[in-house]
């Protein structure tokens, strides 16, 4: 077992990259993440066989990303939400490519330029696609810096394991904010080796290449029916999430990350008014826990989906309900993180 | 008899998918040929565009990746630095080099990024079917420039190779062309010379190689190398721009 | 004495190499290859010196030459 | 234990290290912690604050809009956090720049005439050490020894020999304090 | 009436741009949009108080357009799927700071480079938020050539009314292709004055200012909910689509673009062998035409959504239907166009 | 007694949000009564960037956008076309221009886009809490190059006034300091000559304004200046690169 | 009336231009028209199409699998979509490129030597134009005149001069067929 | 005769007008303004020659000058 230490949201996920053993970073400064890009620097620039180079931009960023992670390396970007936006296109060619890497969003309010408070509304972007075409990211929602360190080394595995890029989708609030840590032993996992596809030279064998196209729609369609099929093995093996209080819960609530936190509280002080509420806290955003809300719904009959958003992961909240149980939503935009207490009343409102 | 001329092992048997006549082809060869002059096939990484060399990766025979349009030099720096003594180079249109991706460029060349750039200016958006690009030429009709590039609105082509030798850690720039064997020959010897420049961990280089786009162009591959001539080497001057010993 | 030989299939009938033969002993054929080119062919073998300049200048590798 | 302070005032008076120092100190003493800054939308001379919460159980949320205590290192943050304070809660007041009284008389109330104590200490910038060592002591959350702890671990380097005048401010700080 | 013209999509596109006043383009090129650049070269490089540039890159135009646009003219700008990945950071700013601009997607297989043949999966992107943050755009879904001009027109006036950036998602297939067209006299709109909020230089009043960002979050927060009041006008009152053949249908199609085009020979050919289809084509996506498909939800049973995607659209069907029906999805990716042939046949599966 | 030195008509009552001494406030000054003098205030649109002057719309009293991190000439391209007798000027800093909106600088100057920029080039990224710039110094120690700029990895600073000037329709661009009065009279000069150049409709106009930024350098303001003249003016030679009469 | 024709060969055939031709003629005579090309993953050298569809009903689909004629320009046109012709349809071959027979005994098929046709007119180009011919006469979907309206109608400036030799093309290619 | 006008309320304190100064008579004030500086005050007002320096130097523009 670690020792425990006291650490910033970001510069946490910075240790636990390095110690999943990433060693190269690409990035550009942005607020409220810097602190990701600095940790980064100062590891990186001592260490043998590694890099951190401050990109130009954040598309020069992702696309460093791109060639370093076709070599077979843990290599990771982060950035926050004007700048992810300018990483779509270059997470798409990845995605299609097949190369995993571990892209960090510490979202802040939106849209524009927006402020530099926290915030969930780029929930669409990285569960849908906020780039071009059919792929998926696998996108992990921590809702505590333990948990920062955690998704982050399971993002590696998981981006390695599905040759797919991972998003850890945290927010301002998480990546400033200092909570103990501790780097425990991890049990070592079975990960697929990379020597069939990776770009070392063809020293002793044919020439390879990483490409993201075919010109040949029969082929390409092939393609993307095989990136699905990861989807589909996502969905079947990967879903997580925390479920509180789900027995004879009057309302479940259904929220990720920051907010997730606050609506324990929440229930907490519902408790104390003999109110029963529930939590289902999605760790894994994609793929999304539908089975559990779906269950739940049978039993439940009020959901209330909570969110740093004007209404995202609302609709997969709905959908995984699919017209079982009645689903609410409250949401705070621009960068207003809720408090307990009006969660609290939000929900009574539908008991 | 002895073959003294043929198909380099750098290139693949994949024939090209180029339209008759147009440079890329010479380009591919020349590249090939000092990859294997320099035995580094088996140790080299390619990174071509969005553009005509597309498909690039099917005629290398080395192990290749395609980047996003423009941003092959930070593809291409992604690599190198996980591979520092692997030999990586980019091949990139002007659309793709010049405009897109003229960030990349810079600053793969500012950081002195020891890789190397084959730049095929051909003055023209090839693959897209013909819109200017920032080195179209004034008053070249294009797609986008249908009554001709007016430099009051378009600006004057652009000099890549002269602008990015303001930067001190280009190590190496040249100019060169391919529209006669005797351009041919000092065109593979300045790309030698990119080559060496990064074999020796100089820093970054790159070829700007004037090229025909005879498709675009409007032109027989004859006439286009005529134009190129009488055209583009008076606006784009041959030669070499830095040279290592320029080098800090 | 030396001698070139045009790979018909990946010649595109660019002519390029016409252009570059200080020998003039390249021609086009009239047949068409597969992909409906018509290639370049040498007329005159005897006076080919092997200069490459015809290879060198094929966009399609299309022409080994022997020496 | 729970405890939850904001602690306010002007960005460059030294806020997120004393909630730094706290939360630091109540993890060495086994609680769990979390410490959360807030800045204004001004981002330079504008206010700032930060909340720690130390706490025996799992912390839910970070965001706390009722604290028990509130260390207001300014006027504006007086006046800004004075209503929010749970009853029976703490507030601490920095004298030498909020004039002020507070107005609230159920909540204990502490006034430091930090900027001044700081002053005769010789270095400006300790002025958040001695409030933070009346606050320490007011309300017993953590022991000072641990703080000073603290600055041992963090204090390496060139920054070693500041630890000494940080320890005599939060010791001042703490002496106003009346049993 | 004007007289009929054969046009390619692209071209269409264009002119019907320029019919609405559009006297400034800034573009990039990439296939298969092209020739609506080429097109906007040739005619507005010969006009006066106009403007066409060809941008230094994607980025740079939807930045050109911001710039165009905040002085209150008609603008647009045009790509296609990777080129509008790389606008979204723009398109969040323009959309954010509230000013009215056209986006032309004629959409590419994707994702990644993908192909250059005609898709619809970028579906989410374009009806979700490709860009970070809380925001819409008005999305129209052409399905011919005539469509591509009149929605083009369409969408100059939506977006000045609701001064919020308006995209025309189209495909390669629908830019690409010609037919006749005709250019009608349009019945005037009365549309909202823009000497509120553009800018010309403050000669006579206050200076002002177009931003998006507020660094305070109850503002921003405000903001943003303005905005939202918008896309719930927009809910209300710009709902479009075509319904055809609903009465008494066995299954109801859902599909937009070309794929709604083709489903129209499949309900041709159904009706030989006495199946009865319908099609709901929703001609806005955003907003998504929920009404009607929840309404049919109740009549027919069975839903197929078919999209040139691996599934993006019957999301949206699925919220609309709520459950109260079943909702099948087929289809296909990576550019092939699917035929009448085999919707029909996948139709048939759910009968 | 009549008032001989003022606040311009073209600032706002509004304060500066930027920190003691920072030089950001001397250059906006500066622009304001250019401004004045030429009497545009009336006619000029602003564009301000993301950076320590992402709120110089408020500071500026005349009509302004906003634009995204880097894009500000694409922006002001767009404004430009829409209005060309209007005064349209961007005001950047060197994250914006020099990094992530190389591509935009570059072919703004290189189209010749009739607009004046004010590149302020502080050697840091201010606003986001003091990470490298393009044009840090070699060894100076920020967030991301925390153990000094190495050239060798980081490359040197980046000289954009002279990598513009290769471009020929960049009709005028100068450097200049606001580090002591004798400078900031000459920077007045030269941005009244940018003014000037983009009145008489010759082309891009640009001056880099070398100031500090005694937050992220760490040093008081005083200091701050001298640390610029010390360091910074040796690197980046003060003068005029391209001035009219050279343009073509 | 419905005709779906697509006609295909080598890019550089000519073939975009034939299929822009018959559409413009199918909207002059009052018809609805689509013209849809389709490049294949070659963009240079490669085959391509157009699917050209006149009708006098609204066109639903524009995508065509099973086409009523077909316009073979080379042969592996003729391979690619010899079965997908309608029974009782049409396949319209250029014999000089397309050396086999076609092997569908239930569709019409007519054989048109155009590039030697076209050759002996002086210019390899208007090869299309005879096949265009053959076509136009044989399926009757438009006259001929219309064909020759719309040559008149888009070969406008310097290209006017080659309006005659098109003309020709187009009449020897018709003259091919019997009625 | 020549005369400044600081605004104190504008005033950052940053001491750049001190250092312009040619006559030297420029100095920081023990008061505090709203914002929490020390602002700038002049000492000997009869040597000033009105020459702008120090206001030419005010990142804050704080400094009006008469003559
Ligand atoms: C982001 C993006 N924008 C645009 C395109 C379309 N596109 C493909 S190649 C190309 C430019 C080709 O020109 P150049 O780089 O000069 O190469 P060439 O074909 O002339 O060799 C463009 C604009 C694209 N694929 N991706
Ligand atoms: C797309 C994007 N990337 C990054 C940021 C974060 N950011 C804000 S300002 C800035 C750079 C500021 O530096 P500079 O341009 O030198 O201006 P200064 O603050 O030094 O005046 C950055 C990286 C952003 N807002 N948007
Ligand atoms: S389009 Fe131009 S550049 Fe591209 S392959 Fe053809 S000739 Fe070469
Ligand atoms: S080798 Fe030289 S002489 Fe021989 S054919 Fe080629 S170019 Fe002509
Ligand atoms: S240069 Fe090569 S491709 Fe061109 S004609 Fe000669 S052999 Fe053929
Ligand atoms: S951070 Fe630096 S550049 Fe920004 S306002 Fe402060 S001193 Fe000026
Ligand atoms: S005007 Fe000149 S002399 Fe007077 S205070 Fe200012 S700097 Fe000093
Ligand atoms: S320069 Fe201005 S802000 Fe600085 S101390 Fe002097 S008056 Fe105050
Ligand atoms: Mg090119
Ligand atoms: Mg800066």
């Amino acid at each position: 077992m670690g020792e425990k230490m006291l650490m910033k949201g970001n510069e946490a996920i910075g240790e636990a990259a390095i110690r999943a053993g990433c060693r190269y970073y690409f990035g550009y400064p942005i607020t409220p993440q810097s602190e990701l890009t600095a940790y980064m620097a100062k590891k990186l620039l001592k260490m043998k066989d590694a890099a951190f180079v401050q990109a130009e931009s954040e598309i020069a960023a992702i696309n460093m990303v791109y060639g370093a992670a076709s070599t077979g390396v843990r290599v990771m970007t982060s950035s926050s939400s004007p700048g992810i936006s300018l990483k779509q296109e270059g997470i798409s060619y990845i995605t299609c490519s097949e190369i995993p890497c571990v892209v960090v969003n510490m979202q802040r309010g939106g849209p524009g330029l927006g402020d530099i408070q926290p915030a969930q509304s780029d929930y669409f972007q990285a569960v849908k696609g906020g780039g071009h075409g059919d792929y998926h990211l696998i996108v992990l929602a921590p809702s505590s810096v333990q948990e920062l360190v955690d998704l982050t080394m399971d993002a590696f595995d998981l981006a390695d394991k599905y040759t797919n890029p991972a998003m850890i989708l945290g927010d301002g609030l998480l990546g400033q904010m200092m909570e103990a840590v501790e780097f425990k032993e991890r049990p070592k996992v079975e990960l697929p080796d990379k020597s069939g596809w990776n770009l070392t030279g063809c020293k002793g064998r044919e020439h390879r290449y990483v490409v993201s196209f075919d010109l040949d729609p029969n082929i390409l369609e092939k393609w993307n029916l095989n990136i699905n099929e990861k989807y589909k093995k996502l969905k079947e093996k990967e879903v997580r999430y925390e479920a509180v209080n789900l027995e004879n819960a009057d309302l479940v609530i259904v929220a990720y990350g920051t907010v997730a936190r606050i609506a324990k509280t929440t229930i907490q002080m519902a408790k104390k008014e003999g109110i029963n509420i529930g939590l289902i806290r999605p760790i894994t955003l994609f793929p999304f826990p539908e089975k559990i809300i779906a269950s739940t719904a049978v039993k439940t009959k009020k959901f209330l989906t909570v969110e740093m958003s004007l209404g995202q992961m609302v609709e997969d909240v709905k959908l995984a309900v699919n017209g079982k149980a009645e689903v609410n939503f409250y949401g705070r935009a621009g960068g207003i993180i809720p408090s307990p207490e009006e969660i609290l009343k939000e929900a009574k409102k539908y008991l | 008899m002895k073959k003294v001329f043929g198909r380099p092992e750098s290139l693949t048997e994949v024939p090209f998918t180029y339209c008759p006549g147009c440079h890329h082809g010479i380009a591919h060869r020349l590249v090939a040929e000092v990859l294997d002059e320099f035995k580094v096939r088996e140790n080299t990484i390619g990174v071509c565009p969005v553009g005509c060399s597309v498909f690039a990766y099917l005629f290398f025979n080395v192990d290749m990746i395609c980047a996003a349009h423009g941003r092959a030099p930070a593809t291409a720096t992604g690599i190198k630095r996980v591979k520092p003594d692997s030999i990586v180079f980019t091949y990139q249109g002007d659309g793709d080099l010049a405009s897109i991706g003229t960030a990349e460029i810079v600053h793969a060349a500012n950081r002195g990024e020891n890789i190397t750039v084959i730049f095929i200016n051909n003055a023209i958006y090839g693959m897209t079917g013909g819109q200017m690009a920032p080195t179209t030429l004034v008053g070249q009709v294009t797609q986008t420039s249908p009554y001709g590039r007016d430099p009051k609105t378009m600006g004057y082509p652009i000099k890549m190779a002269e602008m990015l030798s303001t930067l001190k850690r280009a190590a190496y720039i040249s100019r060169v062309a391919l529209n006669k064997p005797a351009n041919i020959i000092k065109a593979k010897k300045s790309i030698k010379k990119a080559f060496q420049v990064q074999l020796d961990k100089k820093g970054f280089s790159m070829v700007e190689i004037l090229s025909t786009c005879p498709t675009n162009w409007g032109l027989s591959p004859i006439e286009a190398s005529k134009w190129l001539e009488e055209n583009m080497i008076p606006y784009f001057p041959l030669g070499e721009f830095r040279t290592p010993e320029e080098v800090a | 004495m030396a001698k070139i030989v045009i790979d018909e299939e990946r010649c595109k009938g660019c002519e390029l190499c016409l252009a570059a033969c200080p020998k003039h002993i390249l021609v086009m054929s009239e047949n068409f290859n597969k992909k409906g080119y018509h290639p370049a062919k040498q007329i005159n073998p005897e006076e080919c010196t092997g200069c490459a300049f015809c290879a060198m200048t094929c966009p399609d590798v299309a022409i080994e030459v022997f020496k | 234990m729970l405890e939850e302070v904001i602690i306010a005032g002007f960005g460059g008076q030294g806020l997120m290290l004393m909630g730094r120092l706290l939360a630091y100190a109540g993890m060495l003493e086994g609680e769990k912690v979390a410490w959360m800054p807030s800045y204004g939308p001004e981002m330079r001379g504008g206010t700032a604050n930060c909340t720690v919460i130390i706490s025996s159980e799992e912390i839910a949320s970070p965001v706390v809009h009722y604290p028990k205590s509130v260390i207001a290192m300014n006027g504006p943050s007086l006046d800004k956090f004075e209503e929010t304070v749970q009853k029976d809660g703490l507030i601490v007041v920095n004298s030498s720049l909020v004039e002020r009284e507070v107005n609230r008389n159920d909540v204990a109330v502490v006034r430091v005439p930090a900027n001044d104590i700081a002053n005769k200490l010789g270095n400006l910038k300790v002025a958040n050490m001695v409030v933070l060592g009346a606050y320490v002591k007011k309300s017993g959350v953590v022991k000072l020894e641990t703080i000073f702890k603290v600055l041992e671990k963090t204090l390496t380097g060139p920054k070693q020999k500041l630890i000494d005048i940080n320890k005599e401010a939060l010791k001042q700080g703490a002496e106003l304090v009346i049993e």
